[in-house]
């Protein structure tokens, strides 16, 4: 019974997505596809984070590098199937090049870095108005069609999200599950053996970094047809805390942390606006608490339940103070 | 891991059913006219304005038997200054059952959101006044105030004739607000035969700015044309002051406002602005309507209060003309539409659209006089 | 020349505001071993303090500053330590790091609420003649924010050079075990850097505000400034934070006169990633202790 | 196995001149010493003898403030712990180095993955890298078969200490420093973790470096013991000799 709980859990959730939205006005079906959307970058984030260890302070601009990718191509006429894969590869390739210098040096210089990158990219899609359009942006992107099913309809726009979506968690699925996930755990857990076991840490990091800017780069492919309209202020540094928050909240390094984060960060506002203008303090106020209570994020109040329950479980090896800066 | 996809049921739950919390109920005797405007984040200040002169006027037309005999009921929709949330909240708005969309202020959110409108056939009533608004060809977009493509070219007479101006510069905030104000400046200037010999673009919040004041002072402008919001204008002004800047700065709305003379203190005096809308005009109207602001809100507006007065005057005119909540002839009849003030009290000035929702009115010119705005010439309206 | 002299000064006068909140950022990153994103914040809200005590309260404006002074070192140095980074020590961490990223919406938001979202004017502290020097105008304001906050960044050496008291905390920051043993009482030196934390974004607020003016959102480019002049500088060494300070103050000036200002805030994160890339002990900073 | 024979070869591990202080401290004294080929070598000495300094200047832990230290007649000093394990050098730490979170299974195969195929076959090749079968025979061959699919963190302290040494197997080295392995681990268990290291010697011919405190551990295991103090070696020899060898005793005795 216990080895089909897990499959029969995610078929339900997947049930779930795909019933979701049924009913449902355009603005929840919207609200749902930009839940999926960020829960894709925040996995991205979570894998450099959760797994990796590194702090990075650039997810949204590399949502804005895919996501400008995506709609220049596509507005020339190249269909989003060809868009998508070029964006994920820019991500990669700058999060290596960005990645190399930082992670050369000793300490957490990827998040400095970042930081100052995230910065970079907004300036350069404000200021070079000839590509990008400036403080216009780009505007109107067409939504994919695929043969007989055509995506301009926010409905199968989402159905479309539910997929893309759902390839996304199988694949990092796939890294967590293969030897790479298997080192980065041990990376997490304890670098120091990893690495005289043979586990090329500073590598492993690197690669991280760079696939967690892909998962970015795919999400910001899907913002572009999804909000049909990009501007540079969409992706500034703040968007980019935010991603860090849904990680960090939802809990980083476990594989559904991000999903949940995302969650949260993208709903909690909406039920606390009865609060009128207190609710950003509500919110973030809550935040504090959380971390100061219990820094490995919600599903970490999970597991420490859990602990109390069933105290012969041990806890991960982080599982006390939350990843390390 | 199983406990995870547990939890991750668990939020999809509240994913899909949270939401249902704030949705509202439309009741039949109600009309729903919801504010989207920029509650907080750095568009609050105009966003509450823009807020509270609608909710103003709103009382008082309800209170005199509201529009075709029903209520209107406006609800706000705080965009965070985002513009992404304010796409989501005009989608929100929209399925909440909206009759006419309210907002927002801020250029970038609007350029965004008004998408939405267009694409469900809503008007939307903005006070943005970024000229590349109504000129995307949206149907469904109204302005409460014209855009600096209207106001500019009131200028650029000022500064050819009253000036006389062979050499200006222009320092701007590069953002949609100023560089949608720079770029029709600049070619207005090359009409007019004026050589702009400093383009000085600054940033939003921007705090130092020696550099673009000493630029100008070196570039031996006869004028400058500053176009920045609130705080920036101040920062500006009080720099000018420092560095002994002694041409005359001429601004567009902003450089005049009692706020900019308030921050800037003395070193707003002689600073010139041309103004759509001001409380300190000297018209009856908008003095009464000033007067009344003020004592319902205890506090003074600056032009986005009025914006948001005539803005919800605006929407019960045009229903009543059109004679049915009819989203689809309420745009049609707004465009190429005349209010006269003398039939319509509530315009506070004549006020006309042209067929892309652009706005032109009578403006005014102001200069500060020791700490006061004065107004100093009336610009007939283009 | 003249163009030249005038924004080099202007540049020095706020560069010396960077660097005091810089400098607070490296005595928070050595106590707790954390970036602060709130410390820009921390350099908005006593103005506000200072306002209230003015305004509703209607005392004298020298006491109004006092007041500020002392609800600033409580609330931004003990209330801080006490409630926020001290639940999480010695463990700090990412975790941390949210907290003050919260903790500066919430900054943010409340004086936006209980305050006012419009910028205030903020009362100068110093008269407002200018004098020129070499064909340039200077006000003596800036030439007296300059003398303040390097008069006060080398008390603070010296305070932590030269007495007791200051070599206790730099034993607790650079080794707080070794410290313990050596019978500091490391929790009190901890308080302590926060207290003067606060105390350093407290002066910051009072000189800058009767410039910039006082707005809920000032604190989002500063602290991003502040930031990454202490990078720059040298996140160890509390001179390294000076120079970045003033460094950043200058050229973001001198880039904005002579290359270009639309990419007048790219200077410095350049900058940044250069510093990182060659030096990342950075530019007066020592290797040792930022390897953490 | 006979010495002389062993001798031909080029050392497995040789020291030479090793010295490392700490301000005022010598804690290693210029040592110098080889390891033959599939012996058992204890280091032994009393607390801040400097055994534990050595061993980490040795993987390069600690840089040493001069000497070399050569793996197989290949220099070594500098060197990146993982380098250091591709050229076939296995390490157990003094505290427990185990992955809690991780089965016990995982924790072998993490062990050898990295010897196995290149970066990309780790990506998108079998999840167990191929290696579940060999992992399973160590883990059986470590005693610990019926826990393979627990988590490591659950197991007990001695069963954490055989899985520790178990992991520095799993890459098949030719040289395993062993860091204080008996500590903590109560008599039955410290039993067969001897019995298992002796056999797997007497099986694979691998070289054993031991730091010890427990005399009795060490000499039954070890085939050549060297005692440092004050981070100098007083004395090198067989258990017996060691056993008899005055120094010792007064090093040991606080002399």
């Amino acid at each position: 019974m216990r080895r089909y709980r897990t499959p029969l859990l995610l078929a339900l959730g997947l049930a779930a997505l795909i019933v979701a939205p049924i009913g449902q006005g355009n603005y929840i079906v919207y609200t749902l596809c930009s839940w999926l959307i960020f829960s894709i970058a925040a996995t991205g984030l979570n894998l450099t984070l959760g797994y990796a260890g590194q702090i990075s302070l650039a997810q949204a601009s590399f949502m804005a590098i895919g996501a400008y990718i995506t709609a220049l191509m596509t507005l020339n006429g190249v269909h989003w199937l060809l868009a998508m894969p070029c964006s994920m590869l820019a991500c990669f390739a700058v999060g290596l090049a960005l990645g190399f210098p930082a992670l050369r040096v000793q300490g957490h210089f990827l998040a400095f870095v970042t930081l100052a990158f995230n910065t970079l990219v907004f300036l350069v899609l404000r200021n070079e108005d000839w590509l990008t359009g400036g403080v216009y942006g780009l505007v109107g992107m067409e939504r994919p069609g695929f043969g007989l099913f055509d995506t301009s309809k926010q409905l199968h726009f989402y159905y479309f999200t539910v997929a893309v979506f759902a390839v996304a968690l199988a694949g990092m699925w796939w890294i967590v599950r293969s030897p790479w996930g298997r080192a980065f755990k041990a990376l997490r857990e304890n670098p120091i053996r990893a690495e005289s076991l043979g586990v090329d840490t500073r590598r492993l990091t690197l690669l991280a970094f760079a696939i967690g800017s892909a998962y970015g780069g795919l999400a910001g492919a899907l913002v572009a047809p999804l909000v049909q309209f990009i501007e540079p202020g969409s992706f500034a540094l703040v968007h980019s805390l935010r991603l860090l928050l849904m990680v960090v909240v939802g809990g980083a390094g476990f594989f559904f942390g991000p999903v949940l984060g995302a969650a949260v960060v993208i709903l909690l506002p909406e039920v606390l606006r009865f609060t009128e203008g207190y609710y950003l303090i509500l919110y973030a106020g809550s935040v504090i608490v959380l971390m100061v209570f219990c820094p490995t994020g919600l599903i970490g109040v999970y597991g420490r339940l859990r602990q109390r329950l069933f105290p012969q479980r041990v806890v991960r090896g982080d599982m006390a103070t939350g990843p390390q800066l | 891991m199983r406990r995870q996809s547990l939890i991750a049921a668990a939020a999809l739950a509240a994913a899909t059913f949270g939401p249902a919390v704030g949705t509202v109920a439309q009741a039949q005797d109600k009309v729903l006219v919801p504010c989207v405007c920029e509650l907080s984040g750095a568009g609050a200040v105009s966003g509450s304005n823009y807020r509270d002169g609608a909710k103003l006027a709103l009382e008082e037309i309800n209170a005199a038997g509201g529009v075709l005999g029903k209520q209107l009921v406006m609800n706000d929709y705080d965009t965070q200054t985002d513009p992404q949330t304010s796409r989501a909240l005009v989608q929100k708005a929209i399925d909440d059952g909206a009759y006419v969309i309210f907002g927002t202020v801020y250029s970038g959110s609007t350029i965004v959101n008004m998408l939405v409108a267009k694409q469900n056939g809503v008007p939307q009533i903005t006070g943005s006044e970024a000229p590349k608004i109504t000129q995307l060809g949206n149907p469904y977009i109204f302005r409460t105030s014209s855009s600096a493509a209207k106001g500019v070219p009131a200028l650029t007479a000022y500064f050819k004739q009253t000036l006389g101006t062979k050499k200006i510069a222009v320092a701007w905030v590069n953002n949609e607000f100023g560089k949608g104000g720079h770029d029709v400046f600049v070619s207005q200037m090359k009409g007019a035969g004026i050589d702009v010999v400093a383009d000085v673009p600054s940033e939003q919040g921007q705090a130092d700015f020696a550099a673009d004041v000493s630029k100008i002072k070196e570039s031996g402008a006869e004028a400058v044309f500053v176009y920045l919001n609130e705080e920036e204008s101040a920062r500006f002004l009080k720099e000018a002051k420092k560095q002994g800047l002694t041409v005359p700065l001429v601004g567009e709305v902003t450089l005049t406002g009692q706020k900019v003379i308030d921050l800037a203190g003395g070193a707003a005096d002689g600073a010139y602005a041309h103004v759509g809308l001001t409380t300190g005009a000297d018209v009856p109207s908008i003095r009464e309507f000033a007067r009344k602001f003020q004592a319902k809100y205890g506090r003074d507006t600056d032009h986005n209060g009025i914006k948001g007065y005539i803005g919800m005057y605006a929407i019960k005119y045009v229903t009543e003309l059109v004679g049915s909540f009819d989203r689809e002839a309420f745009a049609k009849k707004m465009h190429g539409l005349t209010l006269d003030v003398a039939k319509y009290p509530g315009m506070l000035l004549t006020t006309s659209w042209d067929d892309t929702g652009e706005l032109s009115r009578e403006s005014f010119m102001t200069k500060v006089v020791d700490g006061k705005q004065k107004v100093v010439g009336l610009v007939p309206a283009n | 020349m003249a163009q030249f002299i005038q924004v080099l000064l202007s540049g020095l006068a706020t560069g010396s505001i960077y660097a005091m909140a810089a400098v607070g950022f490296t005595l928070i990153w050595q106590a707790a071993k954390t970036v602060n994103f709130a410390q820009g914040e921390f350099v908005m809200l006593p103005a506000f303090f200072v306002l209230i005590a003015h305004h509703a309260l209607h005392l004298p404006f020298w006491l109004s500053l006092a007041v500020g002074l002392a609800a600033a070192v409580f609330v931004l140095g003990y209330l801080f330590k006490r409630l926020i980074v001290e639940p999480m020590l010695p463990v700090t961490g990412l975790p941390l790091i949210i907290s003050t990223m919260a903790l500066a919406i919430v900054l943010k938001e409340s004086v936006k609420e209980f305050y006012g979202a419009e910028a205030q004017p903020f009362p100068e502290l110093f008269p407002q003649d200018t004098i020129p020097v070499l064909d340039a105008v200077v006000s003596v304001q800036d030439l007296l924010n300059l003398a303040v906050s390097l008069s006060v960044v080398t008390a603070l050496t010296l305070f932590l050079n030269r007495t007791r008291t200051g070599r206790c905390m730099q034993a607790t920051a650079q080794n707080p075990d070794v410290a313990e043993i050596l019978g500091v009482n490391t929790r009190r030196m901890v308080l302590y850097t926060f207290l003067i934390n606060a105390a350093l974004a407290a002066l910051a607020s009072f000189l800058i505000s009767p410039v910039y003016l006082a707005k809920f959102s000032n604190g989002e480019t500063l602290g991003l400034i502040a930031f990454i002049a202490a990078i720059v500088g040298g996140f160890n060494q509390i001179r390294g934070a000076l120079v970045g300070g003033l460094l950043i103050g200058v050229l973001d000036n001198l880039t904005a006169t002579y290359v270009t200002a639309e990419y007048r805030a790219a200077l410095p994160l350049v900058l940044l990633i250069l510093i990182i890339m060659v030096r990342p002990q950075g530019l007066v900073g020592t290797s040792e202790g930022r390897a953490v | 196995m006979n010495a002389p024979a062993m001798n031909a070869l080029p050392p497995v591990l040789t020291v030479r001149n090793l010295s490392k202080s700490f301000g005022a401290i010598r804690a290693v004294r210029d040592v110098s010493f080889d390891v033959r080929r599939g012996e058992i070598l204890g280091l032994i000495g009393p607390n801040g003898s400097g055994k534990s300094t050595l061993f980490n200047c040795i993987l390069g832990q600690l840089a040493p403030d001069g000497g070399a230290v050569a793996v197989n007649g290949r220099p070594i000093s500098g060197s990146r712990a993982s380098t250091l394990n591709k050229l076939g050098v296995g390490r157990t730490f003094q505290q427990l180095s185990v992955f809690p979170d991780m089965t016990v299974l995982d924790n072998i195969i993490v062990a050898g993955q990295e010897h196995h195929g290149s970066m990309l076959s780790r990506l998108f090749g079998p999840p167990d890298a191929g290696l579940t079968e060999e992992a399973e025979r160590l883990i059986e061959f470590f005693r610990l078969g019926h826990l393979a699919h627990e988590k490591a963190g659950s197991l007990s302290y001695g069963q954490q200490k055989l899985l520790d040494a178990a992991m520095a197997f799993m890459a098949g080295p030719g040289l395993v420093l062993l860091d204080e392995p008996a500590g903590g681990v109560n008599l039955t268990m410290l039993g067969s973790l001897k019995e298992r290291l002796l056999t797997y010697n007497a099986e694979h011919g691998t070289t054993f470096v031991v730091i010890e405190h427990n005399m009795e551990f060490v000499m039954s295991l070890c085939s050549r013991i060297i005692v440092l103090a004050e981070g100098a070696i007083i004395a090198e020899g067989s258990p017996e000799e060691i056993r008899a060898d005055q120094r010792v005793i007064d090093a040991y005795l606080g002399g």
